[in-house]
């Protein structure tokens, strides 16, 4: 295995400076100089007008919209640094996606951070960092920069985890967020290392034809990419590496927690995709097993213990482990064959595109809720539908969709899902499928609990005082709300999105 | 009219239809239009009769065909090459005259409504629409004041077309139309005065009990459907079995599920029971459903069908038994002997009328055909007349009431009219010549004797002498004695021209019925007239037998005399007169009705049947009944038990269960959730070693 | 050539038994303060070990970022949070037991494996790739990390800032 | 028109929902009228499509589109219409409009018109949808698109446990669908990646080794057998209905119950033919169990709504036996099953609703004498119950007789001795038919009214009730005396999937 | 040198800092242990590198270090807002959330 490398090491002690092709950068130059100047405007703006800068940081946002726009009208693929950063049209789907969602993210915060009198400048700036490192993460086809990306992602979220200083639940929540991720990720880097020992390059695409030539590998290779996999089944919140998840998501401030749910998550199976799809496909007797083991037990374990919870961000945090186990399904069977793998990418990236709307539309409503009830419990939102019948159905929505019910979005993802499976069409995979299925059952009791509670029972306290949705708040509701009902009731919508073969084009 | 017999059922329905919607805005509360309507059905038999009596004599003479050479057509059991080619109907004697629509189809099968005339239906039609319109003549004035007249006429009409459609239906599907309107209709008007408890439980029990023999009719027409080669068409069905092309055994099931809805639909033991609980409707529906609708249906049946249970039961054969007479031959004996037991006039008629649908079906049972639908035939005029009677008794001379012993006796001078036609009707319905019942019988005794069913002779014997003797007791009770009760106090007094006007058309035909066929005096117009040709072909016939028409007549003499011996001379009074000592004793009402009913009862009726009858009828109440009644009670208690134990413990439990499991799951998963970071990242790592170890081991 | 390869062996097992040493301390000491410079120990060997590699460039940043900052972080966090300078008996919860069982699980897992794949490989030294080697991958392949990383920095610097200051 | 005409039919109520929202809360009468005009020209279209139907031709598809939908799983948007599906169709429509009727001033609590009418509206693109829908998403989506409004139908306008019966309800159909939809693209993967149902009828048969068959009929068969729903599935049913406010019972047991039915002769039975003759014998069973099953259930109630329920147990068992036998008899005996239960138990939840309203209970223990203080209500119950036990001249008996008649005399391959078994029991279960419901009847509707009730005022029917049930009530008696009207219909269509039947027969 | 030398070395600093990781109750030893794990991936990136004679090893490691600096930044906040909040570095009395 040495002769292989023989060429990237022996040259070249004169530096070429790499030609850079900025409309690929494009993206996150943008984005790295909204960061910059919300960093600056948060200096000069005074306290009471800090409002500003949080529309500076969406507009920002949006403007990073416009390079992905032209890139994907421009379509053809750009492979940067021997194939480490490739700008292709999955990652410009998954970028559009991070950007989106922090869009939304931001929005839904704007109100619930000036309430409470947080670091809104800072918080904005974190919050874009952490999406910088999720377009990053969209782009990277190399160990080091998916591991930069990864912590460029993470540490922000980790802080913003903790925002609320003075809550110790907000506390707690940073504090198990961030422990639990930085010794994944030390698991991760451990295995990442014995890749790099063994294949001798970190460029996915290497390593990806460096193991091809094996026809078995050795234990090492199968511990190490177990490792790679911990790594990101801790992003995603898979079970068992899913624990911090329902702590964090319940101390951290909602807003945080459903970019956590969303994006952080999205961002673990994205890089998920790419080292599997890419670096590790001829692996797949190992990591097959491995994602049908997780996806069974995270989305049943999910959901049975979501059926005990008694608040709502709790058990939307289950729900988000439980959804997690249902996108792992199409990586259990991707490495089937040729035509499966290619189903699982679409399978995977509509799954995502949808879940991000219908998750972040729910914690909405929840924030939207909270600012009247000043209470997470689902008991708060009984009665919903007689003062606030807007944002119980919205909620009502939302929760239906993520129990995949038509015409609701959900049911679309859930089909891919499940067809993705009977696509590779093995027993293992048709076994998995039925599981899903049976979860996606238990699953409709929980949601369908918050919409009992919210139509069919009594207002808990009697204040039937409406509730005033803030303006960036109900843009927030409406653009999740429009996305979920028109990809259930028209999925063409979404589904050109979700057309991604060009991840593994290549193979 | 022969073409357009359909407007026969189609006149009552369309009465239906109108007295229901309108009835009631007419002063008679829409009784006329039933009556109107009942006119025309009349009229239209009656020429509709003529019509096939003159056609038979047309044809006859127009193809010379001697009976015998169209007999050996139809014993080749092939079809005319005409009739396949679906050319002309068969037009020779006896052949129906058929006219078929297609009421729907199923791929190339053609399922087809419509009017079949012959001779059985014929003679049915008559009957039915004689005795209907007597019953809605006496009804007009019998029901004058009921507070529901209407639906009363209205639900009268379309029992009437139920038993019109049954009688000219050209197919078995069909058949169940009517049969099951009829059903329908005994619910409503058994139940006409539903405000009472007991009223209600008489019409379920009427509607429950003949609904569990339908299970036959539905089972055995859908088997004969196949068995005849996809087809509900009766003259197919018929001749396919008659032609032996069926499989036996299949012919046999079939025809004994077609033998259990006759034994509910006619009352046969031993679901009998509903019938005398029947009597809970109005007086004139029991007429009608006893006389000549509903209970003959099943009677019906098996002569429609005959092909069927000739060739199912081998009634041919003549070896003495079949499963169709043995259910007549004890359905006679039995209701005989429950006739005697009864304090209620209905009941003693309701019993006699079990009995004589018995003899019906043990004559079918026998080979004797035409005996069984002469029988019928005349058994309609005296018994719609007894029972007409026994209204009119009731409705001016009991104050409503029908209990023989407490609220009649010495009626007689009262009710002339009524007590002479209910005289010549209990003549006719005992046997004795020269009325009705006499030759019917007659023909039944010697079909039972000539066919090779000797047994079923003495059963026939032995009935003509309860029968006899327990309509004796009936009519001493009821006209002769001292007046007891209502008849004493609520000036019993004749009942008016609308009901003894039917009574006395009643009691002629009574008389006159029997000369239909009286092959004494070498007449065979009945048999001529109204045998089918599947039937003429395989049944035999006999003339006149003096020795059995000898026994009959002397077995309803003996049972007359005994019966008379014990009432008239005194026997029975005294009995009375223990009653109202007992009474005055001061024992408790209700203690002393039954005590005094069991001495009464051992003393009288026990000198003759007593032991018997007695024993019959506690079997009757306790067994049959209780099974009846008991049925209702296990099917409930199954269905208590089937839905409070294993749907909502097993079945529903299971389904909760699951749920509280996966609850119960939850709840311990949860607890994994400790909040401790550090147990977190130990299970962590945990699961890197769990892990590694079984993928490698894996690859 | 024997001799040198003796002397790193050598120099190597000598670093090695005082970092596992230092290592032990760390994790098991009963003062604060003492684990923190056992931890400067270990750093310091691991960068030891790094110019036995032949890797000096990466030796000297590990000497400056750990020893010189994150040691320092770690002993103004000791102090901050006011954490005794003496012996403190209760640094350690309840799951030493299982701590050990699941570290020596993992150990026991690595040392399998690495034999399994690397038994008798060997470290040639003779070709070290040179720190200009370095800055040039740097500076090409790993341009987006390096400067990604720079906002990471940059991010980490304000969200600890805020985090920790008094408000 | 003729092509549009279709997804007019289907998505019409859904533009009533939308006009409905935007009208305000207060306005009630705007929002009844609008709703009323919405299922009248959604029937309207109904009308037309009865009227341009070729009926010589009741097999093939009419009015079909085939458009694209969702290309990158391979579904289409493809609808059309057949002697299988216009009768259902048409009922549908019926009921609705009939549904938007009785609630005119009928609207339980917590009343608000607005939200009960939109859920009815939505439910009835769901239900057309499905009878309509040739592809398999199409008919999944439209299928599940049902759950959610009533979900909340019952859930929201209930009774006092209507909280549990909602979400059973909601759970064991999804129950179904999840493995139905698992079905359904095994069908798609293993069938030549198509949806559409005329192709894979056309195909799978041939396409599918006998084994994959019989997985992807079990999956099919759960789904479909849970909506039915067949006995040991059904429990959610008798909740349902008890705790389902009138209007709601009447969609549910007309038109809902249907789909399941529906579902396995439009789908499981031509596409897996090989697979049903399989599985006939158990079908057989489950139906038979559940005829006899349901009546026994019936015994027990104490709630006339509950009763109703578990007959609806019963009588789709006889549905259900129709179907198993796979004779062209037999499913046309379950379509017109499907349509006359629609109509006649229908019918008895209008006036079991009616009842429960006038008295404040359903309890029938303290019911009684229905017909001295209501005698036309009294008398449309024993109508009804007349129908639903099967009386000939109803239409309640065209979907008894027939399926037991084609049970002796199964399709080639089935155990005869089993079928005409299954034969003498669905008899039996006529017997128990008229027991239960005669015995309801009894107390309900004769004797005299209870103590409670003697002096209560009792209203005989009310216009709204006059003008929904006439239809109704004309339709049971028009259907039971000339069957033709439905056998005509679904003859031809059901010939073909006869035909495709038989073909595999062993 | 034998390259698995210094896997083994780098083994026994992981494991001994995962042990300390799980053992530790005060946050900052807890941290330190992280390092621990760190630093031992960090020799193993630079043994590999050495061994395949590449400078993707040394890359990593570097960025490692970079980052481990960040992270130890961001972990000693965290644990001094909760010290703020709580007057006490003890992980194990911080189970607020759970279940």
């Amino acid at each position: 295995m040495l002769s292989l490398l023989a060429a990237a090491s022996s040259s070249a002690s004169s530096f070429k400076a790499p030609i850079l092709d900025y409309h690929a950068f494009a993206p996150e130059i943008v984005l790295t100089g909204v960061i910059v100047l919300v960093l600056l405007a948060d200096l000069l703006v005074p306290e009471d007008r800090k409002v500003l800068v949080t529309n500076l940081a969406g507009l920002g946002v949006l403007a990073s919209l416009i390079p992905i726009i032209t890139l994907a009208i421009d379509g053809h693929d750009r492979t940067m640094f021997g194939g480490a950063y490739v700008v292709d049209h999955f990652a410009l789907v998954m970028k559009g996606l991070f950007i989106a969602t922090g869009y939304v993210v931001l929005l839904m915060s704007t109100n619930y951070v000036a309430d409470g009198d947080y670091y809104e400048g800072e918080f904005s700036f974190l919050l874009l960092s952490s999406i910088l490192g999720m377009t990053v993460m969209a782009s990277a086809r190399d160990l080091i920069t998916i591991f930069v990306a990864l912590e460029m992602l993470s540490l922000p979220a980790y802080m913003l985890a903790g925002w609320r200083k003075r809550d110790p639940k907000s506390n707690e929540a940073a504090l198990k967020y961030y422990l639990l991720g930085v010794l994944s990720s030390a698991v991760m880097l451990y295995g990442m290392s014995l890749v790099y020992g063994v294949a001798g390059t970190t460029v996915l695409a290497d390593i990806g034809s460096f193991f091809t030539q094996f026809d078995s590998q050795p234990g090492i290779i199968t511990v190490a990419l177990l490792m790679i996999v911990i790594g990101f089944a801790f992003k995603v919140s898979a079970v068992p590496f899913h624990f911090w998840a329902p702590d964090t998501y319940e101390g951290a401030p909602t807003p945080v927690t459903a970019f956590l749910s969303v994006a952080s998550k999205t961002a673990g199976f994205v890089a998920l995709m790419e080292i599997l799809y890419v670096g590790f496909l001829s692996n797949n007797n190992v990591w097959g097993p491995l994602c049908w083991v997780l996806a069974a037990i995270t989305m049943t374990v999910g959901n049975l213990i979501a059926l005990r919870q008694t608040n709502i961000v709790r058990m939307l945090a289950y729900s988000s482990i439980a959804q997690a186990g249902y996108i792992l399904v199409p990586f259990a069977v991707a490495g089937e064959n040729a035509h499966a793998l290619i189903t699982a990418q679409k399978a995977s990236v509509v799954y995502l595109l949808i879940y991000t709307a219908m998750n972040l539309g729910a914690f909405g409503v929840v924030i939207a809720v909270a600012r009247k009830t000043r209470s997470g419990e689902i008991k708060s939102f009984g009665g919903l539908f007689t003062y606030a019948p807007g944002l119980t159905l919205l909620m009502t929505a939302f929760m239906f969709s993520l129990a995949g019910i038509p015409p609701l979005g959900g049911w679309f993802a859930k089909l891919f899902m499940f067809s993705a499976a009977l696509d590779a069409g093995t027993a293992p995979a048709i076994v998995l499928a039925v599981i899903a299925g049976v979860n996606s059952v238990i699953a409709l009791f929980y949601y369908a609990s918050v919409a009992r509670e919210m139509w069919m029972s009594p207002v808990p306290d009697g204040d039937v005082t409406p509730i005033r949705v803030p303006p960036a708040l109900a843009t927030a509701l409406a653009i999740t709300v429009i996305v979920t009902v028109a990809v259930g009731v028209y999925p063409p919508l979404l589904a050109k999105l979700g057309d991604v073969a060009t991840l593994t084009r290549a193979f | 009219m022969l073409d357009h017999a359909y407007l026969i059922p189609l006149t009552p329905v369309v009465s239906f239809v109108l007295i229901l919607f309108f009835g009631k805005r007419f002063p008679s509360k829409g009784s006329f239009i039933g009556v109107l309507a009942l006119v025309a059905c009349f009229v239209m038999s009656l020429v509709l009769a003529g019509q096939w009596i003159s056609r038979d004599k047309t044809i006859e003479t127009l193809h010379h065909a001697t009976p015998a050479q169209l007999r050996a057509v139809e014993k080749t059991g092939h079809e005319p090459a005409s009739n396949d080619a679906g050319g002309e109907e068969r037009e020779y004697k006896r052949a129906p005259v058929v006219h078929e629509t297609t009421w729907f189809e199923n791929g190339p099968l053609k399922i087809k409504a419509g009017t079949l005339v012959d001779g059985l239906s014929v003679a049915l039609l008559v009957v039915v629409s004689t005795i209907s319109l007597l019953v809605h003549i006496f009804s007009t004035e019998y029901m004058r004041d009921d507070r529901r007249k209407t639906h009363y006429f209205a639900a009268l009409s379309l029992f009437t077309s139920g038993m019109f459609i049954l009688v000219t239906s050209s197919n078995t599907l069909q058949m169940i139309f009517g049969w099951e309107m009829m059903g329908l209709c005994s619910f409503m008007l058994i139940g006409h005065w539903w405000e009472s408890q007991d009223n209600s439980n008489a019409a379920l029990k009427a509607f429950f009990t003949t609904r569990t023999g339908d299970i036959g009719l539905l089972v055995g027409i859908s088997m004969l459907f196949w068995l005849a080669g996809n087809t509900f068409d009766i003259g197919r069905i018929n001749s396919m079995a008659l032609s032996g092309r069926i499989d036996q055994g299949l012919l046999t099931a079939a025809a004994c599920a077609l033998l259990v809805a006759v034994i509910g639909k006619s009352a046969q033991f031993p679901l009998h029971t509903w019938l005398p609980d029947a009597m809970a409707g109005p007086t004139p529906v029991s007429a009608l459903i006893h006389a000549a609708t509903m209970v003959v249906a099943g009677v019906f049946l098996i002569a429609r069908l005959y092909g069927v249970f000739w060739q199912g039961f081998h009634i041919g054969a003549g070896d003495g038994y079949t499963p169709v007479a043995m259910v007549g031959g004890v359905t006679v004996l039995i209701a005989a002997a429950l006739a005697f037991v009864q304090t209620d006039i209905k009941k003693v008629l309701a019993y006699s009328t079990v009995s004589q649908l018995g003899y019906m079906v043990m004559a079918l049972g026998v080979g004797a055909w035409t005996a069984a639908i002469f029988h019928l035939f005349t058994h309609a005029f005296f018994k719609a007349c007894l029972f007409l009677g026994a209204g009119s008794v009731s409705h001016s001379g009991s104050h409503h009431s029908f209990d023989m012993k407490k609220d009649m006796g010495g009626l007689k001078k009262y009710m002339p009219v009524t007590f002479w036609t209910f005289t010549i009707a209990s003549a006719a319905l005992a046997g004795l010549p020269p009325f009705a019942g006499f030759f019917s019988k007659d023909e039944i005794l010697v079909g039972a004797s000539e066919n090779g069913y000797k047994l079923f002779l003495y059963v026939g014997l032995i009935g003509a002498g309860m029968t006899a003797a327990y309509m004796t007791r009936c009519i001493y009770l009821t006209f002769f004695g001292e007046p007891r009760g209502a008849a004493a106090h609520h000036h019993p007094h004749e009942s008016p021209i609308a009901i003894t006007g039917p009574l006395v058309f009643l009691a002629i035909l009574s008389v006159v019925a029997g000369f239909a066929q009286a092959p004494i005096f070498g007449i065979e117009a009945f048999s001529d007239i109204v045998e089918p040709a599947y039937v003429t072909n395989v049944v035999s016939h006999h003339g006149f037998f003096g020795i059995l028409a000898g026994l009959g007549i002397l077995a309803a003499v003996i049972g007359g005399v005994s019966a008379y011996t014990v009432y008239f001379l005194n026997r029975g009074p005294r009995g009375l007169l223990d009653r109202n000592r007992a009474a005055h004793a001061g024992y408790a009402f209700l203690a002393n009705k039954y005590y005094l009913d069991d001495l009464y009862t051992d003393g009288v009726v026990g000198s003759i049947k007593g032991p018997i009858a007695r024993a019959a009828y506690w079997f009757n109440q306790n067994i049959l009944d209780g099974i009846v009644n008991g049925a209702a009670a296990i099917a409930l208690a199954t269905g208590r038990f089937s839905y409070n134990v294993i749907d909502q413990k097993i079945v529903d439990g299971a389904v909760n269960g699951l749920g509280i499991s996966a609850e119960a799951g939850g709840g311990a998963l949860r607890t994994v959730q400790t909040g401790k970071v550090q147990q977190y990242a130990a299970i962590l790592f945990g699961a890197l070693v769990i892990f590694a170890v079984a993928l490698w081991r894996l690859t | 050539m024997v001799a040198v390869a003796t002397a790193q062996n050598v120099a190597f097992w000598a670093i090695a038994v005082v970092m596992i040493g230092a290592a032990f301390n760390v994790v098991t000491s009963t003062n604060v303060v003492r684990a923190a410079l056992s931890l400067v120990v270990v750093l310091a060997g691991v960068a030891a070990q790094y110019i036995l590699l032949a890797a000096e460039f990466t030796a000297v940043v590990q000497v400056l970022v750990y020893i010189g900052a994150v040691v320092v972080l770690f002993l103004f966090g000791i102090m901050l949070t006011r954490a005794r300078i003496g012996h403190e008996s209760d640094l350690d919860n309840s799951n030493r037991i299982p701590a050990f069982v699941v570290s020596f699980a993992v150990f026991v897992l690595l040392v399998a494996l690495l034999r399994d794949a690397f038994g008798h490989a060997h470290i040639n030294v003779s070709a070290p790739s040179t720190t200009e080697q370095v800055g040039d991958a740097i500076f090409s392949t790993y341009l987006v990390p390096f400067e990604v990383a720079s906002v990471l920095l940059l991010a980490a610097l304000v969200g600890a800032i805020v985090l920790a200051r008094r408000d | 028109m003729h092509d549009w005409v279709l997804s007019l039919a289907i998505f019409t109520p859904l533009i009533g929902v939308v006009i409905i929202m935007l009208t305000p809360k207060e306005n009630e009468t705007l929002v009844k009228s609008i709703a009323l005009l919405t299922t009248l020209v959604t029937a309207g279209f109904g009308g037309y499509i009865l009227k341009n139907f070729d009926y010589d031709r009741t097999k093939t598809l009419q009015f079909g589109v085939n458009k694209q939908w969702i290309e990158i799983i391979g579904s289409r948007y493809h609808v059309g219409i057949d002697g299988l599906s216009l009768p259902l169709l048409i009922l549908s429509m019926f009921i609705c409009i009939l549904c938007v009727i009785y609630s005119w001033d009928h609207f339980p609590e917590p009343h608000n018109p607005k939200a009960f009418l939109a859920l009815i509206l939505i439910l009835e693109t769901g239900m057309n949808g499905t009878f309509i829908a040739e592809d398999l998403i199409l008919f999944f989506v439209f299928f599940e698109l049902v759950l959610l409004p009533m979900y909340f139908m019952i859930g929201v306008w209930g009774g006092a446990n209507r909280q549990y019966a909602s979400i059973k309800f909601f759970l064991f159909t999804l129950f179904g669908s999840a493995l139905m939809i698992l079905g359904f693209l095994a069908l798609y993967f293993r069938a030549g990646h198509t949806f559409d149902i005329p192709t894979l009828v056309q195909n799978a048969s041939t396409m599918l080794p006998h084994n994959s068959q019989l997985w992807i009929f079990g999956a099919l068969f759960m789904g479909f057998a849970i909506k039915v729903p067949m006995f040991p599935f059904h429990t959610w049913l008798p909740d349902a209905h008890t705790e389902a406010p009138t209007v709601g019972s009447v969609i549910l047991a007309a038109i809902l119950l249907k789909l399941g039915t529906y579902g396995f002769v439009r789908i499981a039975l031509p596409v897996l033919p090989d697979a049903a003759h399989s599985f006939a014998w158990f079908i057989g069973l489950l139906a038979v169990i559940g005829i006899i099953y349901g009546a026994l259930g019936c015994l027990a109630q104490k709630d006339l709504k509950r009763l109703i329920a578990f007959s609806s147990v019963a009588h789709m068992g006889f549905v259900m036996l129709g179907i198993a036998t796979l004779t062209s008899f037999g499913i046309n005996a379950a379509m017109f099953g499907m349509v006359a239960h629609g109509l006649i138990t229908g019918m008895l939840f209008f006036v079991a609703g009616s009842i429960g309203e006038r008295y404040g209970t359903r309890e029938m223990s303290r019911l009684g004498g229905l017909l001295v203080q209501a005698p036309k209500l009294g008398w449309i119950l024993g109508f009804c119950a007349m129908a639903s036990l099967g009386l000939p001249g109803l239409a309640g008996f065209w979907g008894e007789f027939p399926a037991i008649l084609s049970a002796f005399n199964p399709a080639a391959g089935l155990s005869v001795v089993l079928f005409r078994w299954y034969m003498v029991i669905a008899s039996i279960g006529t017997v128990f038919a008229a027991g239960y419901l005669l015995w309801m009847f009894q107390r309900v509707a004769f004797g005299e009214p209870r103590d409670e009730f003697a002096h209560a005022h009792i209203h005989d029917l009310h216009t709204p009730e006059w003008i929904a049930w006439t239809p109704m009530l004309l339709g049971i008696v028009a259907l039971g005396v000339f069957p033709a009207l439905m056998f005509k219909l679904t003859d031809g269509a059901v010939q073909q999937i006869g035909h495709s039947l038989a073909m595999v027969a062993r | 040198m034998l390259l698995n030398q210094f896997l083994f070395l780098a083994a026994v600093l992981f494991c001994t800092g995962i042990y300390g990781v799980l053992a530790r109750k005060n946050g900052v030893l807890v941290l330190m242990s992280v390092e621990l794990i760190l630093n031992a991936v960090n020799l193993n990136l630079v043994a590999f590198g050495a061994f395949n004679q590449s400078v993707a090893g040394q890359v990593f490691a570097l960025f490692v270090i970079a980052i481990a600096a960040a992270e130890v930044g961001v972990g000693l906040a965290i644990v001094l807002l909760i010290y703020r909040n709580r007057k006490s570095v003890d992980l194990t009395g911080i189970d607020a959330l759970k279940g």
